[in-house]
Formats: structure tokens, C-alpha cells, sequence
């Protein structure tokens, strides 16, 4: 039994064949990918979008979308590096005051899209915009001159890990135990699969998106943070540009459902670890700039077949070891039940 | 024009739903395909509707023989489908849905005016009260329902299949469409009925076939045949129902309402005893179901209510929930399944947070309930993994029964919208006994809506009877018979009198 | 200002076989233009040009440049879209031995530099506009910006060039002052800004791009190609913008950046740098010159597009 | 019953009232707002978003979605201004050249959204990235000097209104017929409600949204090269940068669902205005730049409140006329009907 319950963990997660591959390809390619100094240069550069793409797949599991982080990852940015250049801030007080910022703005997402229930993709299109705005406004000039206190946040090393690497790790936990192990995480995706059934079987179906708005907020502007931290500035206007879509793009490559109501944390994980190979190993290779944005965007299109192939492999790997057990899982033949935003 | 199915099978990852099914279907008959929940006829008439193409056999229709047919195949050879879960579009008006995908058009443009005429001459046909350009989403069930059958015989059907058209109707509907049925048998239609309810069985069919776990176990002409035969059909007996539950009518109620008011709806005052279960009967659309919702803070409501003397103070699911109230809703598919997740958090979700210890979730405990709940209600398969959307329609009904009857919520008053709604006989039978045992055992208060007045009678110990969004008869003891409760639908409060004295 | 680990750099330049060369712009024009020069370079030098895709965000640049360290490439040229956030990247190839040269600006770690002053270009395009405005329109008019505020190299030729024309041309009424880098966004800014003042005299782009999207929203509105009493000048030394200012037209003038030298210098300057020279030594700056319409460099310019 | 009438469609279209309260407030603001020059320069600068809103709005109807217009749009204007300024290409042959681009684009996004099914966003977002560097790949340096054949594109006056403006009416137009007159645009809505009813009526649930897939890539790369032939010039990094962004949110602020199913071609041309008038309003007023995205945020919010208001209000305005009809419409009282993702 053991052997094809693999099998169809393997089936259910093929990002993990696809990101071996891509690791013997780049190893074979260049003989440098597979090193410790190149794999943990991934996991530092990818905890970031890890931090982010973490809470936002929770939110979409829940049948929402956050937009907007890519501006309150500069906001974050904007606010902690202000703290510690101009007012020699330590490192818990700008750390502190990146997380208001970034509850603030996951608040009024969360209010206007939970509360009053506006369309999310537009509020936080609106917000993405809008807090661009802001965070340019406060800091028109790159900031520079951290102090040490701050730079620790990037820089330290917790348990032997970078401390990027070793956050990204605690949400991961935090949101997979919040997931798993709490009726709350049965919430989420009872919220994201039916928000009238969950409201009618009890379920908090404001407080509970709200609260993942808070935490996408907040954990998007502690990226912010972090970023500055390691980099040492921040330049308002293209901090985190472009990072809502690559956000979203983990999660999504990472197979959950833009619908909501189904997705798991490890296939956002592998989502993540996909992009941060792909963009790597591209580099290493030295492909030539332009094919490399052609071959990103095959990429994902790629992920998008495997998404795709998920459901049907596991369904064949589901067939031979229990053929009468009751497993109807998503691999209908015809195309017309599957519906077409997921 | 005979349809004929010769050795159909499908499968579904591992579930054998059709294992070479073989079926016959004359002009001029209506042929009954009947068996238990989860048996294979949604399935085999998905398949002759292009739902799907088949693993294996043959359909021949028309003097052609398919493999596997497409919608449109599926339409051009004449067969007319009514699904189970309906195939129209909410959001478009009946005669967009009627002619949707085989409009008339004159030089690529829409002939509105032939459309809305044909449309109109056959909603009439059919009884209907909806007109042509109501939007489909803000109809009723039972009018969807007859803008299904509409669209079906708009295309001239050779083959008319039916997959349970009436389990949404109430009786004066039920009457229209079966003289409708009738009508177009008499025109030499081959006629395919799915049902759960026996009694159109008897008044429709000349054959039956009867499917079990997705092969034919009998294919029968109905003459001589009686109810025990057709039941006996579809599966094992059921054993008798265990005795109404005791009322003492000196108990404080355990539901009092006063003055309940919303739209359309009131002012209604009802009391529900502990142990006592109360029907609510009424037609289509006399606001059943609106003072469920409102009672369980779905809706704005006025008035007060009160649980076990205490009286429930915000509108809202969880402020009734709290309070001990619990609603199965009507709607299955859309309040009340979450069809992707597992048995148990379709069954446990609102209990596990009581089940939890620090916070999180004890996972023994939740499948030691779920074993519990399982076995008390007979949900099969009981497999806590496996996705609702894999049980049959009668074991998803026992999961949401089982969402608020599974010992761990308090619930005192039990709120059941059409409980039954497209169960199979035994698997009602189950939940009729689930229903009395807790009534019997917990003293729990239940207060459930049907529109079949067989149900009525056989769960209910006192009916209440509505007429437009107000209660206008009581019955209990042995006034309440069917015979009784259609009158009491159709009639003035007067005549109900008149008739029962 | 080199550093210790100067002599764990290649020794010469036999040792560089590959320079990798990390832009971070490279949606704008200007980066193909000295891509391509680099690249004619670098071949005929013998060795290998590789370029990042970083596609304008400073994190996937700093993590690009982290994986170029790790690959130890033997040259990297480096244009830091902040400045500050680089000294960390630049300090570890150094200290890998890589050969690190900072370009459009100086770090404190680097082994040399390629400079070109993108205040000057404003600066120098700010003054030539003021002039003609004094000469032209005897000092008042009216004159409208097309800035970029969102990174610093556009920070400060807007800088340069807003401050060295309203220094010289105090009496000319500012009439807009838009974000804008590309001809896009630039024709429909400029289009609302000629709705309340048709009269506008001078544009003046933060990039060739935009000035051109300013020329045409001038030409759509009906000013002739040649009237005299309009300004329209850019910087970056677009092709189209040239044979514009060649034929005669009232885009008068661009602040070029000289493509052909810049992309000699990003395979020369890691070449010297290998062959021993210090940072003082192997640092180029390549002069930003203002064309107009006669120079004998505007004709070289357009040869150089080929 | 008329002027209810009229009410409702007012209430219906919420953007009406918006519009028309900007434009006083921006004449009064600056008094060169409304001015046929001005009104005519949104117009044309509008023009090409609505070439692309319009059949993008069908896409977003029929359930699907198409993310690559921003550099399907480059493309377009690449093929044309390449063939128009290295071979002199005519008017003729540098349309019909962007077309073909366009429908490659949308025959790659429609074959594996429609046909192989797989997700919408992540395919379409990856041939924005991979669509972006073959243009660059292609015409790495600005293209100009196209000839006089191919300026007439985007310069000419047809019946008096500037060529681009006559095209984006007869795009209106068309998709408009296709809309409300057709079979076909019954069944967009019914494949965007549900595809599985629409799939089983017999309708052709592949077909039709392959054929918006081609439309809307097409007319993307037509934008493009309208767009060319206006500025005479082609910038392959920059061309149409972010436009998939506008493209969707005029659609979305035009009233149509993310959810697919509903909205009008109206909405959508009220969409394109309010973000055309929008923009030029600020521009005008001379809002210093960080204002200006904090206001075209706050605006985008103030859409999706719109949205969320048009409904109820239309219920409002529908009680009178015919208080006691059947009207169970979206304006239920209760948050849990609606969907989170609308
Ligand atoms: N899409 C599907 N995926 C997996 N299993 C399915 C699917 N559709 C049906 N099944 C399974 O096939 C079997 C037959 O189902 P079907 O819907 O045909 O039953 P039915 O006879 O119509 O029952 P009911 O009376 O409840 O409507 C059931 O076991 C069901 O779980
Ligand atoms: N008279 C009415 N006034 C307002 N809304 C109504 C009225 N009749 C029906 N509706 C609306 O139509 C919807 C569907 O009605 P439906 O017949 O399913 O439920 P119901 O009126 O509660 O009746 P029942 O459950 O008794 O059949 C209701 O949810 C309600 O919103
Ligand atoms: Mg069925
Ligand atoms: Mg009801």
C-alpha cells in the first residue's frame, strides 16, 4: 500500500519530478546549480515571496484575492527603512511599524471586500495602485543608512539559516498548522467552496477572510521589510513592482484554485520553489535576456498543464490499488465540467 | 422511433457506475427507470444526453448506432433530456433558456417575436405562470422545472427522458405534468421517467427497469405489479419505523413563535413541543421555506422566538445555532454541500470547533463521531475521506443531517427544508427513522417542510398547513391524511372545515 | 577605490572568457542599443556576453546577481537600479575574485567604474532649452515636463533638467510636469496638457520616448513640423528622435548617450580591469553630449544604429 | 412607465452619474475640460483600450480571461511598424501582418484555455511574458519612419472622427450586434453562467470562447498597430506596457463579472470612459504624480462600490413599478449569497 500512496502523492504533486528535472538539467548544464551556496541563494532569494505567497494562497483558498501586495511590500519597505535611517530605529520598532502599515492596508482591503463585499480583484487593484502612491509620496528618495539593529532582520542567521529563509519557514508552519490542525482551517476552505453553506452551518464567513486580508497585509509588508533589510535601501517606486504578480503566480502554479476551495500549502511551497529554480537556473545557464522572458512565460504554461495533469494522474494512480473505493475525484472526461476561471 | 442501449458501461476513477446496462424503449410507453440512490440512472441518461462518452456499448437511436453522442448529436437524433440538476441558465430569461442553442434566427439574427411566441404557447401548455422574459434565477423551483420541460419538447423530441421532473413540484404541478406526459406518450413519444416517488410510478408507467449499483436487476412490464413488487425492486425492504415519540402536551414548548413577519411572509405563531415533530405543508412557493430561513436568521425577520424559554435575540445563523435552532436547507447543492471536501468536514464542520482541544482539532475524536454519526444514520459508503460529491444524493441529504444530529451540538430544535428531496425509498425510509429516534430520544423539537403529502403524513404528528406565506390550517390525530392536506392547499379555510366535519 | 581582495582578480585578460553584464531597464531602447554594441564588442574580443533579465525590479536583480556570484562568472557589470543595495552583491564578488564594475554610477566596493552623468544630460538639454526660449521667445512662454520620479536614474536627469532650465528661464510659465517614459503615456499626457494651454512652447522628456510622444501630440494638435517658436528636446539619442531633429523640425535637440562607446566600454573596462589595472585607471566616462541639428555627431549617431 | 424606466437605467449604470459629475467637476477645475479638442483627444487615446476592452469584455463573459493583450498589443505593433518601416509595407499588408500576429497569440491562448482546458490566467499570463520577449527579440531598437500608407491607419478622419475613434465604434458596434442579436451572444452568456447547461444544450462550449480567444488577439494587435501608426514610432519594451491591467479593469469597472456571465458592451464603453476621462482630468488639474495613482485608486474602489451598488439600487427603482412581481435579484439583504469572486 505504501508504494502506490507515494505514487500518488507524486501524482498529486507534479511540480516535484518537474522541479528534479529542472535541478538535473541546470546541474548538467552548468555544474554549478546544485551547491550549497547556489540552493541556499534560492531559498534566500525565494523566502520572500514565500512569506507572501503563503497567507495570499489562504485568502484565495477562501475565495478572495490580495492584489494590492506588491504595493504594501514598498509600503512595508517604505516604513521600516524610514524608521531606521532617519530616527535610527531598532530593529523591533521598524519591524513593528511595517506590520501596522501592512494591517492597515489588509485592513481596508479586508473591510471593503469582507465587510461591504465589494469585488476584490477591483478594491485591491485599487488599493495596488493607491498605496503606490502613498509609499512614493512619503519616501520620493531612495533610503539608505540602516543601522545595524535593522540590518540584522536580513542578515542574521537563525538556527544556521539566512533569517529570510528561517521566517519563511515559521509562516509555513504557522499557516500549514492553522490549515490542518485547526477547525478555522476547515473554515477557510468550507468558505472558499460555499460562503452560503459555511454561512449557514455557522461559520465567521467576514471574520475569517478579514483576518487573512490582516495576515496577507501584514506578512507583505514584513517581506517589505526584510527586503530593505537585506538590501540595505529602498527605493519607493520600484520596491516589490510586479511582486502581486509573481504572488499570485506561485500560488496558482502551486495548484490552487483561483475559484477557491482547494489548494495546499506544500504545492504553494514547490509553486514557490519552482520560480525561484526557473529564474536561477536561467541565469546560470546565461540564456539570452528576452528568450529568458520567453522561456518564463512557457514555463507557465507548463504549470498550467500540470495543474491540469494533477487531477488525472492521481485518479490513474487512484485506479489500480482500490478499484471499488468511492474516489470521485475531479478527472472527468469531458470538458465541460470543468469550469473555466479555476 | 425505439432507443435502444445495449451493454453501457462508465466509470468514474474506480466507481463502476454503469456495468453494461441494457435498456429498451418503445414509442407510445412510459418506461419507469427506477433504483436506489447512486444505482446509475443520472449517469446512463447523462450518457444519452452527451454528458459524457461511454466506456463501452452501443446507443442506437434513430436507426443509427453510437459509440458515444454529443450534445448535439444527442439533440439532432430527437432525444429531449429533463436532467436531474437542472442545465438552465440562471442568469438569462425563460425564452433565451427555452431556445438556448437551437434558436430560431432569420440571416444569423434572432427571431425574438417566433421565439417568445413558441415559448409562450408551450409554457401555457404546461400550466406554467411564469412569463416569457422572467429572468429563470428569480423563478421558483417548480416553475425552472416546467421551463426545463419547455425547453425539452420545444425540440420536437422523438425520445423524451425524464430524470426526477417532479421531486421539486408540488401536487397541482405534479397533476399538470402528468397529463402532459400522457399526452405526448398518446402522440407515440418513447417516454423515459426517472422517480423516488412510487405513486407516479403507478398512475405513469406500463414498464419498468430497475437499476442496482449500475446494472439492470429487473426490466418488467408494470400490469399485476404491486407497490411492495416495485419497491422490493429497488432494494432490500425496509424494516418498519420506529413508534411515534410520546408528545405531553403539558411540556413547554421547545419552539414558541409569535409574530413572526418578513416579506411576503406573516404574521405566523407556531409552538413546537420537545419530542414532537411538526410538518409544514403548502404549495410551491407558499413561503415555507422563507419562514425556515427566517426563523433560522437567514432572512430579516420580525417577531420573537424562543428556544427551550429563551428568547433569540440577533437574526443571524449563529445566533440561532447558539440558541440550539440547526436548518437543513432545501437546497442542497448550493446551502448546504460542500461538495469537494471530505465526509466528515461536510458532517463535522460546525462540531469540530467543539471538538477541539487548545485550539486545534482532535482528529480521533472527529472520526470517532464520524463513525458514530455514520453508523446512527446508515451513511454509505462511511468512508470520512472521501469527497461529498461521491456519495448519492440520499447519503449526502444524511450527511447534512448528520452536520447538526451527531451528539456533540446542542441542537434542541431541528429545522429540516424537503429532507427527502431526491432519496431513494429506502434511504427515505432512514431518514424518516433518524428523524423519529431523535425526536424519541433527544426530545428534540423538529419542524420540517414537504411538499409530498405522503410525507407529511407518514413522519409528522401534527401538520401545519400554508397558504401564502400564512399558517391557515392545523391538523393532527386522524384528520391528518393526504386527502386532507390537498384539500387544505387548494381551499379556503371554510371548506376545510366543511370537508373535515 | 579597490580593495584587498584585488589580487584574487583574474590576472589578465586571457582569464575572461565571459563578461556578465546586468541591466536592469531593459524595456527601454537604450538598452538594445548598447546591448548591441557590447556584443559586437565582446565577439570581436573573443569572449561571451551573458545579460540578466531583471526586468526592472530591484529584487530580482540583487537575487540575478547573486546567482551570477555563485556561478562565479569572471566580470560582472553591474547597473544598480539602487545604488546602496548593491554594495553588499558588489563586496562579495569581490571577494569571490570576481571582477565587479559598477556602471551608470561608483560603488565603494568596485573594481572600476563606467560613468555618464544623467544630471549632466538633463542639465545640458535644461540649458540649450532655456537659451532658445530666452532668444526665441525673449525668456516667456510656456514649458511642460516629461519627468520620471520612480527610479533614481530618472530622478536625476528630471533633476537636471527641470533646475538648469527654470535657473536660466525664470519667466517661463511651467505648465505641466507629468510622469512619463515612453511615447504612450507621453502623447496622452501631453494631448491634456495642450487642451487648457495650446500654446506650450517647450517640452522636454526625460527620455527620447516621451519627447517624441510630446512631438506628435504637438503635430496631432496642428502645429507645423517646422514652427519656430516651438522646443521639443529629449535625452538617450533615440534614432527616431534624431533623424527628427536631422530633418529639421522643431525637435531641436537630444542629450545622446554615446551607444557605440558605452557598449565598447562593458566588455573594455573588465578587460583593463583583468590586465592589472586599478580602478583610477580602468574607469571610463563616457560623455553625454547634447545634438543638435548640424553636428557632426549627429550624423555619426545615426550611422552607429546602422 | 417611462421615466421608471429611464430610472432604472440609470440605476443600472451607475457610471453614468460618475461620468458626467467628473466631467463638471473637471471643467469647473480647470475650464478646458469640456472642449471638442479635449473630448476628442480622450476619445482617440481611449480608442484602442476600447478596441480591446470590447472583446476582452466577451472573453471575461463567456468565463474566460485573457491576460496577454499587453504584449499581444506590442506585438502587433511591432509586425506592423517593422513591415512599414524596413519594406515599406502598405497600409493593407501591415494590418493584415499585425492581424496574423494577434490571431497566433489568441489561437495558442484559445487552444490550450478552450481545448485542452487548461487555467486561463496562468496560460495567459504566460504569453505575456513569453509574447513580450519574442517582440522585444524581434525589434530590440524603436522602430520608425513607417510611410505615409501605413499612417493613414491611425491618422486618417473616416465620416469625421479620427480613424481610431471610427474603428473602436464599429468594434462596439459589431461585438454589440454579436452581443444582443445573435445565437452566438445568447450562448456567451450561457457559457459564462454555466458551461456545463450550456455544454448539454447542445451549444458549442469550445468554439465560441476559441473564437473570442482570436478576436481579442487580433484586435489587440490592431490596437497596436493603430497605436504605431499614431505615434509613427514602435518601442517593443515599452509598447502596451500594462495594458492587460487597463484592458481589465475597464472591463470589470464596467460592470461585467470576473465570474462571468454578466455585463453589458455599454458598462464597458462607460468603463473605458471613466478611466479615459479619469486620467486626463487629473492631467489637466496638474494632480503632482503620486496623487494622481492614489486617486486612480481610489477611484478603481469607488467602481467596485458602484458595482456593488447598481443592483440594489435598480431593486430600489424596481419596487415601485411593480412591487409585488417575483424579484428575488441580487439584492438580497443577507452578505452570504454573494460570491466572493464577482
Ligand atoms: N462525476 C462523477 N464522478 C465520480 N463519480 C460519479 C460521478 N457521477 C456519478 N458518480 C457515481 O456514479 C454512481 C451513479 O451515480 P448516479 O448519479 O448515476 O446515480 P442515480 O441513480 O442517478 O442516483 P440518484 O437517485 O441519487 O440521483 C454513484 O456511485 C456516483 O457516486
Ligand atoms: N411573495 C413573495 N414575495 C417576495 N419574495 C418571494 C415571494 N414569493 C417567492 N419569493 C422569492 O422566491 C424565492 C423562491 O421561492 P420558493 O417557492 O422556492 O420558496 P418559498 O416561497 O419559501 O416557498 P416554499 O418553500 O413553500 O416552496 C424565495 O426565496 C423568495 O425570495
Ligand atoms: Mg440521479
Ligand atoms: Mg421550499
Amino acid at each position: 500500500m505504501s508504494a502506490p500512496a507515494s505514487l500518488r502523492q507524486l501524482a498529486r504533486y507534479p511540480l516535484i519530478p518537474v522541479i528534479i528535472a529542472m535541478a538535473i538539467g541546470f546541474e548538467l548544464a552548468t555544474g554549478s546549480f546544485v551547491g550549497s551556496q547556489n540552493l541556499l541563494g534560492i531559498a534566500t532569494d525565494s523566502a520572500t515571496l514565500a512569506i507572501v505567497a503563503v497567507p495570499a494562497a489562504l485568502l484565495v483558498i477562501s475565495g478572495y484575492l490580495d492584489l494590492s501586495v506588491g504595493s504594501t511590500y514598498a509600503l512595508g519597505a517604505v516604513a521600516a527603512g524610514w524608521f531606521a535611517s532617519a530616527h535610527g530605529g531598532g530593529l523591533l520598532s521598524c519591524v513593528v511599524l511595517a506590520l501596522l502599515a501592512g494591517l492597515a492596508v489588509g485592513a481596508i482591503n479586508g473591510f471593503l471586500c469582507c465587510v461591504v463585499g465589494l469585488s476584490p480583484f477591483i478594491v485591491t487593484l485599487g488599493t495596488l495602485t493607491a498605496v503606490r502612491g502613498i509609499a512614493q509620496q512619503l519616501a520620493p528618495l531612495p533610503l539608505t543608512g540602516f543601522g545595524d539593529g535593522f540590518a540584522w532582520l536580513g542578515g542574521a542567521k537563525i538556527a544556521g539559516l539566512p533569517s529570510p529563509v528561517a521566517i519563511a519557514l515559521l509562516v509555513v508552519v504557522v499557516a500549514g498548522a492553522i490549515l490542518t490542525l485547526t477547525p478555522v482551517g476547515r473554515h477557510i476552505y468550507a468558505i472558499g467552496v460555499s460562503r452560503e453553506a459555511a454561512y449557514l452551518s455557522g461559520v465567521r464567513v467576514r471574520t475569517v477572510p478579514f483576518a487573512l486580508f490582516l495576515g496577507t497585509g501584514a506578512l507583505a509588508a514584513l517581506a517589505g521589510a526584510i527586503k530593505a533589510s537585506v538590501l540595505g535601501a529602498v527605493q519607493s517606486g520600484t520596491a516589490g513592482l510586479g511582486f502581486e504578480l509573481a504572488v499570485l503566480t506561485a500560488v496558482l502554479v502551486g495548484g490552487v484554485s483561483l475559484a477557491g476551495g482547494s489548494g495546499t500549502l506544500l504545492g504553494v511551497v514547490l509553486g514557490v520553489a519552482f520560480l525561484g529554480i526557473l529564474q536561477n537556473g536561467l541565469t546560470l545557464v546565461g540564456v539570452p535576456t528576452f528568450w529568458q522572458q520567453v522561456a518564463q512565460g512557457l514555463a507557465l504554461v507548463v504549470a498550467a498543464g500540470l495543474a491540469y495533469l494533477a487531477p488525472r494522474l492521481e485518479a490513474l494512480a487512484a485506479v489500480r490499488p482500490q478499484a471499488s473505493r468511492v474516489s470521485a475525484s475531479a478527472a472527468e472526461s469531458r470538458p465541460a465540467s470543468r469550469s473555466a476561471m479555476s | 422511433m425505439t432507443l435502444r442501449v445495449t451493454g453501457l458501461r462508465k466509470s468514474f476513477g474506480g466507481v463502476h457506475a454503469l456495468r453494461g446496462v441494457d435498456l429498451t424503449i418503445e414509442p407510445g410507453e412510459v418506461h419507469a427507470l427506477l433504483g436506489h440512490n447512486g444505482a446509475g440512472k443520472s449517469t446512463l441518461i447523462k450518457a444519452l444526453g452527451g454528458a459524457f462518452t461511454p466506456d463501452g456499448g452501443t446507443i442506437e437511436v434513430a436507426g443509427r448506432t453510437y459509440d458515444g453522442l454529443s450534445p448535439r448529436q444527442s439533440i439532432d437524433a430527437g432525444i429531449a433530456i429533463i436532467f436531474q440538476h437542472l442545465s438552465l441558465v440562471e442568469s438569462l430569461s425563460v425564452v433565451d433558456n427555452v431556445f438556448l442553442g437551437q434558436e430560431h434566427h432569420r440571416l444569423g439574427v434572432v427571431d425574438r417575436k417566433a421565439q417568445r411566441a413558441a415559448a409562450a404557447t408551450l409554457l401555457e401548455r404546461l400550466g406554467a405562470t411564469c412569463t416569457v422574459d422572467d429572468r429563470v434565477g428569480d423563478l421558483p423551483m417548480g416553475q425552472k422545472q416546467l421551463v426545463e420541460i419547455a425547453k425539452a419538447l420545444s425540440r420536437d423530441p422523438v425520445v423524451l427522458i425524464l430524470d426526477e421532473p417532479t421531486a421539486a413540484l408540488s401536487s397541482h404541478e405534479i397533476g399538470a405534468l402528468e397529463r402532459t406526459v400522457r399526452a405526448l406518450q398518446e402522440q407515440g413519444l418513447a417516454i423515459c421517467y426517472v422517480t423516488h416517488l412510487l405513486g407516479e410510478v403507478e398512475r405513469l408507467a406500463d414498464r419498468m427497469t430497475v437499476l442496482r449499483d449500475g446494472a439492470v436487476h429487473v426490466s418488467t412490464s408494470l400490469l399485476g405489479k404491486t407497490r411492495r413488487d416495485i419497491i422490493e425492486a429497488i432494494a432490500e425492504p425496509p424494516t418498519d419505523l420506529p413508534p411515534r415519540a410520546p408528545v405531553h402536551e403539558a411540556d413547554p414548548p421547545q419552539l414558541l413563535v409569535s409574530g413572526l413577519t418578513g416579506p411576503g411572509i406573516g404574521p405566523i405563531d407556531l409552538a413546537v413541543r420537545p419530542g414532537e415533530i411538526v410538518g409544514l405543508y403548502g404549495l410551491i412557493g407558499s413561503g415555507r421555506t422563507r419562514t425556515l430561513e427566517m426563523l433560522f436568521g437567514r432572512r430579516p425577520r420580525q417577531g420573537v422566538i424562543s428556544v427551550g424559554g429563551r428568547t433569540v435575540g440577533r437574526s443571524s445563523p449563529r445566533a440561532a445555532l447558539a440558541a440550539g435552532l440547526a436548518l437543513v436547507p432545501g437546497d442542497r447543492a448550493r446551502q448546504g454541500l460542500f461538495a469537494p471536501l471530505s465526509a466528515l468536514d461536510n458532517a463535522l464542520l460546525p462540531a469540530q470547533g467543539t471538538l477541539s482541544r487548545f485550539g486545534l482539532r482532535r482528529r480521533r475524536a472527529e472520526r470517532a463521531a464520524f463513525e458514530k454519526m455514520a453508523a446512527g444514520l446508515a451513511v454509505h459508503p462511511s468512508t470520512p475521506d472521501a469527497p461529498a460529491r461521491a456519495f448519492s444524493g440520499g447519503n449526502q441529504q444524511k450527511l447534512l443531517l448528520g452536520r447538526w444530529v451527531n451528539g456533540i451540538l446542542p441542537t434542541t430544535v431541528l429545522l429540516l427544508d424537503e429532507p427527502t428531496q431526491g432519496v431513494d425509498v429506502r434511504a427515505r425510509h432512514e431518514i424518516y427513522r433518524v428523524v423519529r429516534t431523535i425526536a424519541a430520544e433527544r426530545r428534540t423539537a423538529v419542524l420540517f417542510a414537504s411538499t409530498d403529502p405522503e410525507e407529511i403524513v407518514a413522519l409528522a404528528d401534527r401538520a401545519l398547513v400554508m397558504q401564502e406565506g400564512r399558517l391557515v390550517a392545523e391538523l393532527s390525530g386522524d384528520a391528518l391524511d393526504e386527502d386532507a392536506l390537498l384539500h387544505a392547499v387548494h381551499q379556503s379555510e371554510s371548506d376545510l372545515q366543511e370537508y373535515l366535519s | 577605490s579597490t580593495t584587498a581582495s584585488k589580487d584574487k582578480v583574474a590576472k589578465s585578460g586571457k582569464d575572461v572568457r565571459t563578461v556578465a553584464w546586468d541591466y536592469p531597464f531593459t524595456f527601454l531602447p537604450v538598452y538594445a542599443g548598447v546591448a548591441k554594441f557590447a556584443q559586437a564588442r565582446a565577439k570581436e574580443k573573443g569572449l561571451s556576453l551573458e545579460q540578466t533579465n531583471d526586468n526592472g525590479r530591484p529584487d530580482a536583480q540583487a537575487s540575478n546577481l547573486d546567482t551570477l556570484i555563485a556561478k562565479k562568472v569572471p566580470a560582472i557589470v553591474s547597473f544598480p537600479m539602487v545604488f546602496e543595495a548593491l554594495e553588499t552583491q558588489a563586496a562579495k564578488a569581490l571577494s569571490a575574485g570576481i571582477i565587479w564594475v559598477t556602471y551608470g554610477g561608483t560603488l565603494k566596493n568596485q573594481s572600476a567604474s563606467i560613468t555618464f552623468s544623467f544630471e549632466k544630460g538633463g542639465r545640458l538639454l535644461g540649458e540649450d532649452a532655456a537659451a532658445w526660449a530666452k532668444a526665441t521667445l525673449g525668456g516667456k512662454g510656456k514649458v511642460a515636463f516629461l519627468v520620471d520620479d520612480t527610479i533614481q536614474l530618472g530622478r536625476e536627469r528630471t533633476a537636471g533638467m527641470i533646475d538648469a532650465f527654470t535657473k536660466a528661464a525664470p519667466d517661463m510659465q511651467v505648465v505641466g510636469r507629468e510622469q512619463a517614459i515612453d511615447p504612450d503615456t507621453a502623447l496622452s499626457k501631453t494631448k491634456a496638457i495642450l487642451a487648457k494651454h495650446p500654446d506650450v512652447n517647450v517640452i522636454l522628456g526625460i527620455t527620447d520616448g516621451a519627447a517624441f510622444g510630446g512631438y506628435k501630440a504637438l503635430i496631432e494638435a496642428g502645429r507645423s513640423e517646422t514652427d519656430a517658436k516651438t522646443y521639443v528636446g529629449g535625452q538617450d539619442g533615440d534614432l527616431g528622435s534624431l533623424q527628427l531633429i536631422k530633418k529639421g523640425t522643431f525637435y531641436r535637440a537630444s542629450a545622446a548617450l554615446q551607444l557605440r562607446d558605452i557598449g565598447n566600454a562593458v566588455i573594455d573596462v573588465p578587460l583593463a580591469v583583468a590586465d592589472g589595472k586599478s580602478d583610477a585607471e580602468a574607469s571610463t566616462d563616457v560623455p553625454i553630449t547634447l545634438v543638435k541639428q548640424g553636428d557632426a555627431l549627429l550624423d555619426d549617431i545615426i550611422s552607429q544604429y546602422g
